[in-house]
Formats: structure tokens, sequence, C-alpha cells
């Protein structure tokens, strides 16, 4: 017998579908208890098209390759002491984000896609899923990983598990994935396969990556590309899973526009966060959240929905609404961060008139008109020895938990408010898009674990803010409050002082 | 219309060296967007990765699937099979 | 609309976390200073429903007394709107016989003060 | 102009992440394994109930009827994180990739005989099947279980078991020359053929079961330690011509199998100590499942072996004894 060769699409085949058999002794819908409420229609699960084609023992190979290389890189980076050589202190607090707030969620992801990698019927469609549960297992740990070194240097990034549970902010990032993760298995592929990894992942991975490696930072650069080679494999299942949704059953278009709507607005409003950590987090940036957006949103974006317009999908709804407001979001989220950092984990500060200008110069339409006016005010203040801090507790929107700070589409002068009454009780939104989610399950929302409503309820740790940082285990002098002043900037300047007088 | 981009993004490493080389080569009105770190190579509505071309840079044999040890982002429908890699969107 | 879950009383394994009886007694109610969005969003304040109006005036000047356009609220001239409709508030009445709700939201106004330097800040 | 030598001052301020240095009590060099696996899984504060079942939080103690005092208790000797896990199965997977070329070049299964042939594709392909659900089951525990110290091991067996399920159907591939007739004929015999049927259906009777720990019970002591043991235990006496070359082939199992079962028994070990309920509760459970797969592996023991189902037997002893030594009382 002569051994031919199979193609890589037999030999996918063979080695991962063929492995199903339809059982006898068990009734499918037991052994698959989920898959039918969301009312999505599978006509065929064999229509399903595998995105790569990995078998077990290419993807083993392939990722410890890319393992020993990015550990190579994390081990040279501690022993040469690279957070030395980073652009500016405040770069780390980047870090302190994206371990307390996004750190976490690669986790979700990971359950999450255990999930859907056991319970989705189709057999193609759950060996992607498995591979993508493994590869966010990959991204939170070695997320950990880079980290951790700098977790030996710089405060506020010690605590990251049970301030992910507990700190107001990171409801944002939590509530979203307890979003995803407790919905059915269609609608977290959606969530996250497709609105989040498809959409809006390459914002966050790729310019913002890109700014890591460009302020120094050379073993966050290496996790985040790494991390988004394997984001490519995710984003094909993404695209692949709507793909297959809309062919199924022309009754999942109305389903699925459903979800693409909702998800894109809460990712929208998720990674505004990430929107301040380019623009103003960044010392040293690669462009701004305007340009990502217009590159990774408007232009890809907008390929993918012509694309998928033959099934009859739209642009997510408020999709424009979201556009205009990338002239805004991250100023608004600095703003944020800004009057807010006495009860966070990591530190803020005033951009210097360099920065501003740079502002100026990538914002032309809104920057000096909105934005530049509340810095002078803010700086005025901090020079009178009376550094702005919002003294009070922030109405926070009842879907995307972020305090209600956005302003109405058309007028950034005037704060967005929007409301819905439901059994008695008034709930409160930032936006029309964050409302229209409520409207549409509102006995999901009204369950939301809302940080601040749960402080004056007397569920975090006391009734006055000492005893809520305690209990968010913020170390107050420390972690928490102005960049100018904390021990990350005398440590950065001790260090910068000593290469000085090195150098001289 | 927009224009629909057809869009890889790789590590800019001596690993991708071939590869990019292999692109820029193979799709004539290919854009090159040079970032910190990675090359985002961007064509009108398709893109191919040829598995002969790339082989014949690296001077080694080389799957189509080993792009993803350099692989940052892409935009388009993907179709891989053993001698190429295209990523393109439906015209 | 409503949620679509795997069973039909999914309500029933619910919590409705943000009641007014899980506050004590008290009831959430909102402020916003209109013009001035430089402070980050409206402020939350548990009030015991009997609190006079008046008292907000005073909890609204302990959050924004730093502003530059603090010191110049002329409170007899302050526009009102509470959940949406204009209102002429009774400063000595109790928050909830100016019709105040749990969770209502209280916007006001100060004419002639349009944050700092007329740009809403 | 004087140099003045200095050294800049890099004494770290920790050494670890607190809630790592609470568990390792005191702030010392905590290894990558503890680092990326304490505390990991959310445990308060979470949203909205499941859609999907709502009677639990997505990550939720009560899905088990053993209770942990403590979840991150049972952890993994091996100490796989990501990372060391795929270099370490890239390793094991490459001794057999060496393996396969070594019996493609020499032929060794394509120039057996029909008979044979048919009995391994009837005897040892549908395997396969058992693996993957078996995958299914580390995945379910994966998504069910509580605490990453459990639940991150889980989601990597799965992995190794899809990836068993792929080295079977390897072989089934180079008896036939790559046609895919032997993997069809083995999926058939899964199906129906009788020596397969208690297997088949003990593994579908697991991917109904809704509490976690007594599934890992099953498939740890049920699946693993009766019927894989069994089946690759017997190639050698069971295939006289290819023997050889499929234990070889099938090296990847046995390295796995002493890998996993580090890591298993110490779960099941630290689990069961902890309680009197728990030992109870899991004892009956490796009873029930130990003598399931028994039944289920007589008919194919004696098929393979003609030994009446002694092997499976005997299999069943030793993981009795095995369960034993854990503290289960068996």
């Amino acid at each position: 017998m002569t051994a031919k060769k199979l193609s890589l699409k037999q030999r996918y085949e063979f080695l991962t579908r063929d492995l199903d058999w339809e059982p006898s002794y068990q009734s499918a819908d037991d052994i698959y208890p989920y898959d039918k409420f969301e009312g999505i229609k599978i006509k065929d699960w064999s229509g399903w098209e595998d995105p790569f084609r990995l078998t077990m023992d290419s993807y083993w190979k392939f990722q410890a390759e890319k393992e020993r290389k990015l550990y190579a890189v994390i081990d040279a980076f501690a022993q040469n002491n690279g957070q030395t050589g980073v652009s500016d202190g405040r770069y780390i607090n980047v870090l302190k984000v994206f371990l307390t707030g996004i750190s976490p969620e690669e986790y979700q992801a990971h359950r999450g896609f255990a999930f859907t990698g056991r319970h989705l019927r189709g057999a193609g469609t759950r060996v992607a899923c498995q591979m993508q549960s493994l590869d966010e297992l990959r991204h939170v740990q070695t997320q950990i990983h880079t980290i951790s070194h700098y977790n030996k240097y710089f405060d506020g990034m010690s605590e990251f598990p049970i301030q992910h549970d507990r700190v107001f902010y990171l409801s944002v990032p939590k509530s979203f994935f307890d979003d995803a993760r407790t919905a059915g298995p269609f609608e977290f592929m959606v969530a996250v396969g497709f609105a989040f990894e498809y959409v809006l992942t390459n914002l966050l991975f790729v310019p913002f990556m890109s700014g890591a490696a460009y302020n120094g930072d050379m073993s966050t650069v290496t996790f985040g590309f790494s991390a988004q080679s394997d984001e490519s494999r995710h984003m094909t299942l993404g695209i692949e899973v709507i793909k297959f949704l809309l062919e199924q059953h022309p009754d999942n278009l109305p389903i699925v526009q459903r979800w693409v709507d909702k998800w894109f607005w809460r990712g929208f409003r998720l990674l505004g966060i990430v929107a301040a950590m380019m623009d103003y987090m960044l010392p040293k940036k690669v462009m701004s959240w305007k340009e990502a957006w217009d590159i990774y949103f408007v232009e890809a974006g907008g390929a993918l929905f012509q694309d998928l317009a033959r099934y009859g999908l739209k642009m997510p709804k408020y999709a424009d609404i979201a556009t205009e407001a990338g002239e805004h979001i991250s100023h608004q989220n600095w703003g944020l961060f800004y009057q807010l950092c006495h009860v966070a984990g990591f530190h803020a500060w005033m951009p210097d008139a360099e920065h501003l200008d740079w502002l100026s110069a990538k914002y032309p339409n809104t920057f000096d008109k909105y934005y530049r006016p509340r810095f002078e005010m803010w700086a005025k203040q901090e020079k009178e020895g009376k550094r702005f801090f919002f003294n009070g507790l922030p109405q926070l929107c009842s879907c995307c938990q972020l305090p209600m700070l956005y302003t109405e589409p058309g007028d950034p002068t005037k704060t967005c408010f929007r409301s819905s009454v439901f059994k008695g009780t008034r709930y409160h939104f930032c936006s029309d898009g964050c409302k229209d989610i409520f409207d549409g399950e509102p006995e999901k929302y009204v369950q939301s674990w809302l940080p601040v409503n749960q402080i004056f309820q007397g569920n975090c740790g006391g009734a006055t803010v000492p005893e809520v940082l305690d209990w968010y285990k913020i170390n107050v002098g420390v972690d928490n409050g102005d960049y100018v002043g904390s021990p990350d900037e005398a440590l950065w300047n001790a260090w910068t002082a000593q290469r000085f007088s090195e150098a001289s | 219309m927009m224009t629909q981009l057809a869009s890889i993004t790789l590590m800019r490493n001596d690993d991708a060296r071939p590869i990019i080389d292999a692109i820029m080569a193979d799709n004539p009105d290919v854009c090159v967007l040079n970032m910190p770190g990675a090359v985002k190579l961007d064509c009108d509505g398709r893109l191919r990765v040829n598995r002969a071309s790339v082989e014949e840079r690296m001077g080694r044999a080389w799957s189509p699937q080993e792009i993803q040890l350099v692989l940052v982002s892409m935009a388009g429908n993907l179709e891989e099979d053993d001698d190429q890699f295209t990523l393109s969107w439906h015209k | 609309m409503s949620v679509v879950a795997i069973t039909p009383d999914y309500e029933d394994y619910i919590e409705y976390r943000d009641e007014q009886s899980l506050y004590h007694g008290a009831m959430l109610v909102y402020v916003h200073w209109e013009e001035h969005i430089s402070f980050v969003s409206a402020f939350g304040v548990p009030l015991p429903p009997g609190t006079p109006f008046g008292a907000i005036c005073e909890i609204a000047m302990g959050i924004y007394g730093d502003h530059p356009d603090a010191a110049r609220i002329d409170w007899s001239q302050a526009e009102w709107m509470i959940d949406d409709e204009r209102a002429t508030p009774d400063f000595g009445k109790s928050i909830v016989e100016n019709g105040i709700g749990h969770k209502s939201l209280i916007r006001f106004w100060t004419p002639g003060l349009h944050g700092y330097q007329g740009t809403a800040n | 102009m004087s140099v003045q030598i200095k050294t800049v001052d890099l004494t770290p301020k920790r050494q670890t992440f607190a809630h790592v240095a609470r568990r390792l009590g005191g702030d010392k060099p905590a290894t990558r394994y503890q680092e990326a696996t304490l505390d990991l899984q959310a445990t308060e504060n979470f949203h909205y109930k499941p859609l999907w079942e709502p009677q639990f939080w997505q990550y939720d103690t009560r899905k088990t009827a053993v209770v942990m005092a403590d979840w991150y208790k049972p952890l993994d000797p091996r100490q796989y994180y990501y990372g060391s896990y795929n270099i370490a199965r890239a390793n094991m997977q490459s001794a057999g990739e060496r393996n396969f070329t070594f019996v493609e070049e020499r032929g060794l299964l394509a120039t057996i005989s029909d008979a044979e042939r048919a009995r391994v594709t009837s005897l040892l392909l549908p395997v396969r099947h058992l693996h993957w659900g078996s995958n299914m089951n580390m995945a379910e525990i994966c998504q069910r279980g509580y605490g990453t110290a459990v639940t991150a091991p889980c989601i990597f067996s799965a992995g190794d078991q899809l990836g068993m399920a792929q080295i079977v159907s390897r072989i089934g591939l180079a008896l036939d020359g790559q046609t895919g007739a032997c993997l069809a004929a083995a999926k058939q015999g899964w199906m129906s053929n009788p020596a397969w049927q208690g297997v088949r259906q003990m593994i579908e009777d697991t991917l109904v079961q809704r509490d976690w720990f007594e599934l890992f019970t099953a498939q740890v002591l049920g699946v693993n330690e009766v019927v894989l043991k069994l089946v690759y235990g017997a190639l050698e006496q069971a295939f006289p011509e290819s023997g050889l070359a499929l234990a070889m082939l099938t090296g990847f199992m046995a390295d796995w199998a002493a890998d996993e079962t580090r890591w298993s028994d110490a779960v099941l070990k630290t689990v069961a100590a902890e309680s009197e309920a728990n030992k109870a509760l899991i004892s009956g459970w490796a009873e029930r499942w130990i003598a399931r797969a028994v039944t289920a592996a007589e008919p194919l023991s004696a098929a393979l072996l003609g030994d009446h189902g002694a092997a499976a037997r005997a299999a069943g002893d030793a993981a009795r004894g095995h369960g034993r030594k854990l503290g289960l009382a068996l």
C-alpha cells in the first residue's frame, strides 16, 4: 500500500470531527442541555468551517515554540532589570490597569470557552473553542509572569485578584465578562468571539502593544504580540461563528443582530479605558486613539460588515455614535482617572505642555475647545495647592457600570442621561446603547453589583472612604493618588538620578 | 463603496522577514504601515501568502501554518491550505 | 422585551440589587450640576426620606466647593429638573414632598455660571 | 575627573503578589506555577445569574457535593502552567513523531495481514472515541469546577485526550494508506460491536453527570484506570503481528498516564482527606464507577485477550487498590 499525503483539510476532518458519534444510550439533548434555549436554529453542524485546522500535535509544537521565546525574553528582561529602561515611571500605570482590569478577563474567557468547548453540539466548533480556552489561560498566565517582575518594584499590582472582585472601576470589565459568561453559549461566542475578539481586540493589542515596545517595555510587547498570534486564530473563529449562524437559518439573523448591537456597545464602553491608556498613559505615543479607531474599527470593521451585508447583517447600532465619541472618549476617561485616582489602585497625573500640544494636534476639532480648558483649570488648582479630586461617589450606569460621564451625541458640553423604570425602581444609563441593552433584558441587569450602590448599602467594608479602600486592599498613600509624590515616582527618580550620576 | 482592505500584521523580526518579503513581492499593490515592533500590510480586497515564495526566501521547507508564530493580526476571510494563506473579502 | 433564559422562572432565582429596601431606611438620590462637566458625573447620596430639600444644596457645596464658579452660586436663582421634569422645589419641605423618589435624578442649572471660561467645564 | 562607581539600588520591594504571599505564609519568592494559579478565579460579587443555570453562579462551590474549605489545596505536583505544560507535551509528542517515522519507514503497519488489520481496526481504533468522550469530560470539569488549581489542569487533560484520540486516528490512517476506511469501520464497531457497547454506554452516561467531582472520579478511576489501562496494556498480547509497533506508537499514552496520575492522585487524595464526608462520597463514586468500568470492559477484554474478562476484572482490582492508597474506602 502506498501512503499518500492527506491535505490539511482531509487530515483535520479525520482527526477531529470524525471522532464524534451520535449517542444512543443518552439523548443528545441531555448531553448538550444548553445550546437550544437561545432560539438559535442549527440545521447542520457539519456546515461549520474549521478555522486554521490545528491538530493537537501542531498546537503543542507551535505553542511550545512561542512559549520558549516568550519566557526567554521575560527572563532576560528580569535579569537585565529592564524595568529601569522604560520611557518613564508613569508608564508602569498601564500595566496596573492591564493586570487588574484585563488579565482576569482573559481568565474568564478561558473558562467561558471551556463551557462552549464542551457544550456546543458541533465537534469542529468544540475543538476550536477548547483551543481558545487553552490560549486564554496562556494569556492570563503569561501576563502575570511578565508583570510579576514589575510587581517586585512598583505598587498597585500586588492584590490584583481581590481588587478585580471589589474595586469600583474594575466592575466595568468584570460585569462585561460576567454578562458574557452568564449568557447562553451562542451569545457568548458572539460576545467574546466576535464583538470582542474580532471587532475590538485589535485596538487593545496592536497599537497599544506597539506602544509598549516604543516605551521600552520589551517584555510586555512580547507577551502582547505573542498573545495576538493566538488572537488571529480567535478572530477567525469569531467570524466563522457569525457566518455559520447566519447561514444556518434566516430566523437567526435578528437574534444575532441584537447580540452584535449589544456586544459592540458593551465592548466600545469597555475599551474606552484603553483609549485613555493610549492617549494619556503611554509617555511616548505611537498613534492616537482616534487614529487607531479609524484604522481598526472604521476601516477594518467597515470592510467586515460590508462583507457580512450579504447575510443581511447590518453595522452595529450606534456605531456612528461610537465613532463620533472617538473625538472625546479618551479625554473624558482620563478626566475620570485624574479626579478619582485617590480611590484607585494606580496613579494619574496632569499632562504636560508638550503632551497637551500633541493632543491638540491629534484632536484638532475638539481638544482645544472642550478639554484643554479643563486641564488648564485643574493645573491652576494644582499650582494653588488644591489638586482637584472628586469628593463624592459617582452615579454609575446600570449597564456598563462606568460613572455617568459621557456626553450627548452632538453636544459634548451636556451630560447624557437616560433612564428606565422597571418594576417600580428607576435605573440610569449613560447612553442609548446602554439603555437599550437594559430594556432588552431587564431581569438580568437589575442584578448588577454596582460598586457605588453597594458601598451605600453597607456591603463594602464600611461607610467611610478609608474603610472602603481598606476593603479594596488599596494601600493608601502608596497605591493610589497622584503620580507626583508617590513612592513609584520616588523610586523612578532615584534610578534616574543614579543613572545620571554614573553617566557624568 | 469604500475599499475593503485585506490586511495582515506581522511581528517585525528575523523569522517574519522572509514572509514580509514574499508578501511584498507577490502582492504588487501592497501598502505598508510600519509600527514599533510590527508591520501592517494592506491590500485592496485580497492578500496572499504563497508557500513557495516564502520557502524561496527562507531556504527551507515552510508550512503556511507556521505563519502563526509571527502573526499579530489580520482582516479578511481566511483560506488556508498546504500551499497558501489568503485573506480576502467577498466582492 | 424580557430575558430569554433556559427556564421560564429565571426571575425566581435572581436578586434585585438596587431596591430602596436595601438602603437601611434611606433612599439613594443623584444630584448633577449642569454645565460643569469637569466633575466626572452626578454624585449619589443616600438620604432619609424626610431630609429637607435645602440640605441638597449644602451637600452639593461639599462636592463642588473648590470649583471657581461655586462661590458665585445663587441658589434662589437655580433652575431644577427632577427626573426629566422641570421643577420648582420647596427648600423647606422634604425631598419626598418635592416628588423625589428612590434613585431620582436632580439636575440644576445656575444662570450666569457656565463653567470654567464658559466651556461647561 | 574621578568616576564614582555606584550600584543602582535594585532591591525589590516585594518578592511576589500579596495573595500568593499570604498562602506561602510570608513574602518570599514564588514559583511561576504559584503565581499563575493561586486565587486566579473570581470568588465574589458576581453580577448576574447564568441564563443557562440560574441555580448557581458561574463559579459556585455548590456544583459538587464534596466540600473544601479551600479549593486551592488540591495543587498540581507537576506544577504545570500553560508554558510548562505545552513544552512538556511538545517534547513527548516529538518522541512520538520519531516513532511514527520509524514505523512508517519500515512499513511495520503496512505489511500486516488483513486479519490483523481487521482486528486492530475493530479492537484498538474505537478507543479514539473513548478519548473524545474523555476530552468532553475534562472540558466539562474545567468549566464547571471550582478554583484554578483544579480547573486549569483539566483543560490540559482535555487537550491530552484530544491529542491521544488523534494519535489513534493516525494509526488508523497508517493502516489503510490514508484512505480513512479503517476509521470508518472502527466507528461502526464503536456504535455496534458488542465488545465496545459497555464502554460506549459508560462514557455516554458520564456525559450527563452533573456533579463535577463525581465526574472527575469516574473519569480518573473508571475510564483512565480501568478501560484505558486495559486497552493499552493489552496491545502486545492482543495483536501478535503489530503489537510492538502499536506499543511504540502509543508510547505517548504510557508517558501521559504516568504524568496524569501524579496529578489526579494528588487531587483525589487531598479532597478525600479533607473530611469524612468527602471520603465517603468519593469512595461511593469510585466504587460505583470502577464497577461500571469493569462490567463495561469485560467483553472488550474477552475480545482482546480471549480471557473471559479476566484482565478487566484485574484492572478493576488494581483500580480499587489504587483508590485505597489514596485514602478511599474501597
